[in-house]
């Protein structure tokens, strides 16, 4: 039988590489999957890893989070601060369990609107695959509202 | 309110926006629901929590008159999440209101007597409901004498209203702003409301003191009252604690054994001395 | 015990300082925080096995710092919280005087080289227990893990009295008390209390000592220290970063090196 | 007199979860008993001095939807839950300290303005009690109004005797629609004197003098003191069967989701700090004063009703060792009378 799940995607991006890149994707008219929703920040560095809790709280499948490449910061260090915060909480959401299959970070340029459609693709296949995201069941509050 | 579930809000259309003062807005509210506005009272010196929905619930007087029935109105000063929310909000949006609750001022206790409305900054608004009331009821009341300072000129709120009671002649208005605040236009008095008060020297006898205005405010001008000669039980105020419920559940506004949203908002000086200082 | 209460009775004589926080005799043959300010009552401290709950948390409390110059009974754990507190310029060096303390052995710290000394020779050793938890969930599959902690964290109600009892949750509002925007759901249900948990391990990051205070401070006996320990873990392979040992270093989150592991990042 | 066998009332409850009330009943999780419904009774047990989270959660749980509202436009519909008639709840194994907690703050949420939603719940609860048999040093339940073997607030009350069976007690309608249904599962026994089986709690102190005194003791130095080791969490409150303040919340997006109320503690610095940043409670010893004051001071001259029944939870559960029996029998034995 055919995947008809269509995941739903949020991208966490830069302003000043991968925005632009994600821009040049589009004027380079490489086709890529819909489903990702972007969301532009000023720099990796800003991206609050409270950000991704909610998105997954909210229905995402899953999460893309990209910006410049190491040395490239539009800030000089936004993104080296941003790796620090990801590596721990990458690993602090697995060890709470959680699939971070569906956590992808990346670093894209303004000159790499290729890899961009790359990236989204893989993720798009990628999740589909694994299905919508379990969410964390509010066990309780479920039941007061059913109880009433 | 809509069910017998107190924590459901009526549902108000916000009618007309005034700004009063750099982020200080009054909203005219109108009931949705034509047979709720019909049963809705209220009384001078009650109050409501407004709501933004998805952003929460926030407490303040209805500053409108009881005797203007069409409508509820209310004046605050954008702080925290709620008010910032309200602030967003356009004429035609709905928002939720809970109300009416608390105690009353006692209007028709004060019969014959004298009224002195001492307000400072944000605070005019829980006390022009009860001066509109007791103008749309001039007769039951001797003099009528308004003190209202604010930091600044534009601080002042409700402007419009105060051109006008500056020339009702059944009223007398004194307005003042703190050293610094005044403009070149500026032709009211400058100084902080005590000291002003103190200068004006109203007279004692016969006649019921309102002092609402800031914690600092209010702990400087009770002193110069009672040096005038009022007395703990003709000096009135109104309290505004942290509240939550405004129903005498969530325990927030407890002081002793009141609740201020609940046995409150409205004490006189006499009942606050027998509480313990918190709020 | 002699010693230490001899020590404490010429700090308080000598008037250097003029309380000092220790452990006592609680209820229920419980240990509990005292307050000694005379050298009369030098002989209520105790310090024994029962005597874990980490006393740094009460070094900044307004109350304690009317009282003047104080100092601490601090067990290694304790001694480390100090260094980290000095390292966020939470405490400033010398403010305390830090009477450490292990099995029989007392030692006088007053500097922070002596604390640094100290700290970096007297490792913080998890009982047998936490140990073999952390083996325990280390060996469980991502979904039994998940499984685990959404069972853990179905009982917390969300009291804070981790974050209470945590000396280096010293903030005076929270990030759970922030509601523009509200970040951490404030209901405590799974969600909500996920939001809280995860927030407050990666808040200790590289900070937190693994005292255990905050998981014998939780009413509902969920073992919450295992997240931060395990957030201090991931600081020390990926960034070689010892929390409480030095007290001029910086933080592990926020700074970096360009050598960082990105083996994930595409 | 009835009585009922340790066998027959697992049947008993498991009968009650059948019928598809929700059965509220002590399980253990980890190394604390906490209440939790159940559907089997296999879990369920009998061997605990108090549970770590009290049950008032059946009448005003840790969180709960106030109303519910979703943006359509420009309007706003709103739900509300208490239109829905509340689950029918049975609570098993609440001491009867608890049951009077259970009682006293459903009278709490009933005065004045009465909150519908606690009262359905009160309304659609019955309470099935456990005498104790086994008191601990932290328990003062006599200090407070209560005792080992108190009805108030139960509908059933068992009382374990002999023979691995339990005396019970059938207290009101609701108790007797129970064993009136289930009469097999009973048996008749002579009348028994309860009080041989009962744990022995000492009167530490009366609430009635510490009332008298606390009447005066707000700027007493005893707070001081006491709460110079209390770290302002808000573990005292959250387990208390009697603490009843509440936080109000917004759950969901900006165009859908509901209004929440949760538990919150006075004794956290933030639950009174205004806007402004003026905070009428600045210091932790103001706060656990008006806890204190609130119970054993406020709440009684308002309306007649100790806020603590003596079940000693907030002691056992407290991180410093903050001990309300003690600092009840300080106030007791050192503020002075007038």
């Amino acid at each position: 039988m055919e995947n008809t799940f269509e995941p739903k995607i949020v991208a966490y991006v830069c302003n000043w590489c991968t925005y632009a890149g994600a821009d040049l994707t589009g004027t380079s008219r490489i086709k890529y999957a819909a489903n990702v929703r972007i969301v532009r920040f000023p720099c990796t560095g800003r991206i609050d890893y409270n950000l991704l809790l909610k998105a997954l709280a909210l229905g995402a499948d899953g999460i893309i989070v990209s910006g410049c490449h190491p040395n490239d910061c539009h800030y000089t260090s936004g993104n080296f601060h941003a790796r620090r915060r990801w590596i721990v909480f990458k690993q602090m959401m697995e060890y709470m369990g959680y699939d971070m299959r569906r956590v992808k970070f990346s670093w894209v340029s303004a000159a790499e609107g290729a890899k961009w459609a790359d990236i989204v693709n893989t993720t798009v296949r990628e999740i589909r695959e694994l299905g919508p995201a379990q969410r964390i069941q509010n066990e309780e509050f479920r039941m007061m509202n059913s109880e009433g | 309110m809509p069910s017998n579930n107190i924590y459901n809000p009526y549902l108000m259309r916000i009618e007309k926006i005034t700004d009063e003062a750099p982020g200080v807005k009054t909203f005219r509210l109108k009931f949705t629901n034509d047979a709720e506005r019909e049963q809705f009272n209220f009384k001078a010196g009650q109050f409501g929590e407004y709501s933004v929905f998805g952003e929460g619930e926030s407490t303040f007087c209805i500053a409108s008159s009881p005797m203007r029935k069409e409508y509820v109105e209310c004046t605050f000063r954008q702080a925290g999440r709620v008010t910032s929310a309200l602030a967003r909000r356009e004429e035609g949006d709905v928002i939720g209101f809970r109300g009416p609750y608390g105690n009353i001022f006692p209007l028709e206790e004060w019969k014959g007597k004298n009224l002195l409305f001492i307000a400072g900054g944000i605070a005019l608004p829980p006390m022009r409901c009860v001066i509109w009331n007791a103008l749309d009821l001039r007769d039951w009341f001797k003099d009528i004498t308004v003190v209202y300072g604010a930091r600044s000129v534009a601080d002042l709120v409700y402007k419009y209203e105060l051109d006008e009671w500056g020339k009702r002649s059944d009223m007398r208005l004194t307005t003042t702003v703190d050293p610094g605040g005044e403009n070149p236009q500026w032709t009211g008095k400058v100084g902080f409301v005590p000291k002003v008060l103190e200068e004006l020297a109203p007279a004692s006898s016969n006649t019921i003191a309102i002092v609402c205005g800031p914690p600092v405010m209010i702990k400087f001008t009770f002193p110069v009252l009672e040096k005038l000669g009022f007395t703990p039980e003709t000096m009135y105020t109104t309290l505004e604690n942290r509240m939550k419920c405004g129903v005498g559940k969530c325990g927030r506004c407890n002081v002793g054994p009141v609740y201020v949203c609940k046995d409150g908002p409205v004490f006189s000086y006499g009942e606050l001395k027998k509480l313990p200082a918190e709020y | 015990m002699q010693a230490l209460h001899q020590k404490v009775k010429e700090l308080l004589e000598s008037g250097k300082v003029q309380v000092v926080i220790g452990y006592g005799e609680g209820s229920g043959g419980k240990s509990r925080p005292v307050f000694i300010r005379s050298a009369a009552d030098a002989a209520k401290l105790v310090w024994d096995d029962r005597c874990h709950q980490n006393l740094a948390v009460y070094i900044n409390k307004p109350e304690i710092k009317k009282m003047g110059k104080a100092a601490i009974v601090a067990h290694p754990a304790a001694v480390r919280t100090i260094v980290q507190m000095i390292a966020e310029h939470q405490l400033s060096s010398g403010a305390i005087i830090v009477l450490a303390v292990e099995n029989d052995t007392l030692e006088e710290l007053t500097d922070n080289s002596s604390l640094e000394v100290y700290a970096q020779s007297h490792p913080v050793l998890f009982p047998p227990f936490v140990v073999k938890e952390i083996e325990d969930i280390a060996a469980l599959s991502a979904a039994e893990r998940f499984e685990f902690w959404q069972n853990e964290l179905e009982k917390c109600f969300k009291c804070y009295a981790c974050r209470a009892a945590c000396p280096l949750c010293y903030c005076e509002r929270c990030i759970v008390e922030c509601n523009q925007p509200q970040w951490v759901s404030v209901p405590s249900h799974a969600q909500g209390n996920f939001e809280w948990h995860m927030n407050r391990a990666m808040h200790l990051a590289g900070r937190c000592v693994s005292c255990g205070s905050c998981t014998i401070a939780c009413p509902a006996g969920i073992p919450i220290g295992l997240l931060t320990i395990e957030a201090s873990r991931i600081a020390r392979t990926e960034f070689g970063f010892e929390p409480g040992i030095s007290c001029d270093a910086s933080s592990a989150m926020s700074s970096f090196r360009n050598e960082d592991k990105e083996t994930f990042i595409q | 007199m009835k009585s009922i066998t340790h066998d027959n009332l697992l049947k008993l409850l498991a009968g009650l979860a059948d019928e598809g009330k929700i059965v509220y009943a002590p399980v253990r999780k980890g190394q604390k008993v906490f209440f939790a419904p159940v559907q089997n009774m296999q879990p369920v047990v009998f061997d605990y001095i108090q549970t770590t989270e009290s049950p008032k959660l059946v009448l005003f749980p840790r969180y709960e939807p106030l109303i519910s509202f979703e943006y359509q436009g420009k309007e706003v519909k709103v739900d509300d839950p208490s239109a829905a008639a509340p689950a029918e709840r049975v609570l098993f194994g609440s001491r009867p300290c608890d049951a009077m907690a259970l009682k006293r703050l459903a009278e709490f949420f009933d005065r004045d303005i009465p909150d519908a939603l606690i009262a359905g719940r009160q309304k659609a609860l019955t309470v099935i009690s456990m005498s104790c048999i086994k008191a601990d040093a932290d328990c003062f339940c006599t200090s407070t109004g209560s005792s080992p073997g108190d009805i108030c607030g139960s509908d059933i009350l068992l009382t374990p005797v002999e023979n691995n069976g339990y005396a019970a007690e059938i207290l009101t309608g609701k108790g007797a629609s129970i064993a009136d249904r289930c009469s097999s599962l009973f048996s008749e026994i002579p009348e028994i004197r309860k009080e041989q089986y009962l744990a022995k709690v000492e009167k530490a102190f009366s609430h009635e003098e510490v009332r008298k005194k606390l009447s005066h003791a707000f700027d007493h130095d005893i707070w001081n003191g006491a709460s110079l080791r209390c770290i302002g969490c808000g573990a005292c409150a959250f387990v208390c069967p009697m603490c009843s303040c509440f936080d109000i919340q917004e759950e969901g997006t900006a165009k859908k989701g509901s209004r929440v109320r949760c538990w919150d503690s006075c004794g956290f610095s933030l639950f009174t700090l205004h806007t402004s940043g003026h905070n009428p409670r600045h210091n932790q010893s103001e706060r656990w004063r008006q806890r204190v004051m609130h119970k054993f001071s406020y709440q009684p001259e308002a309306a007649e009703l100790t806020g603590c029944v003596g079940c000693g939870r907030c002691s056992r559960a407290c991180p410093s060792d903050m001990n309300l029996k003690e600092q009840l029998q300080d106030i007791a034995a050192n503020v002075e009378t007038v």
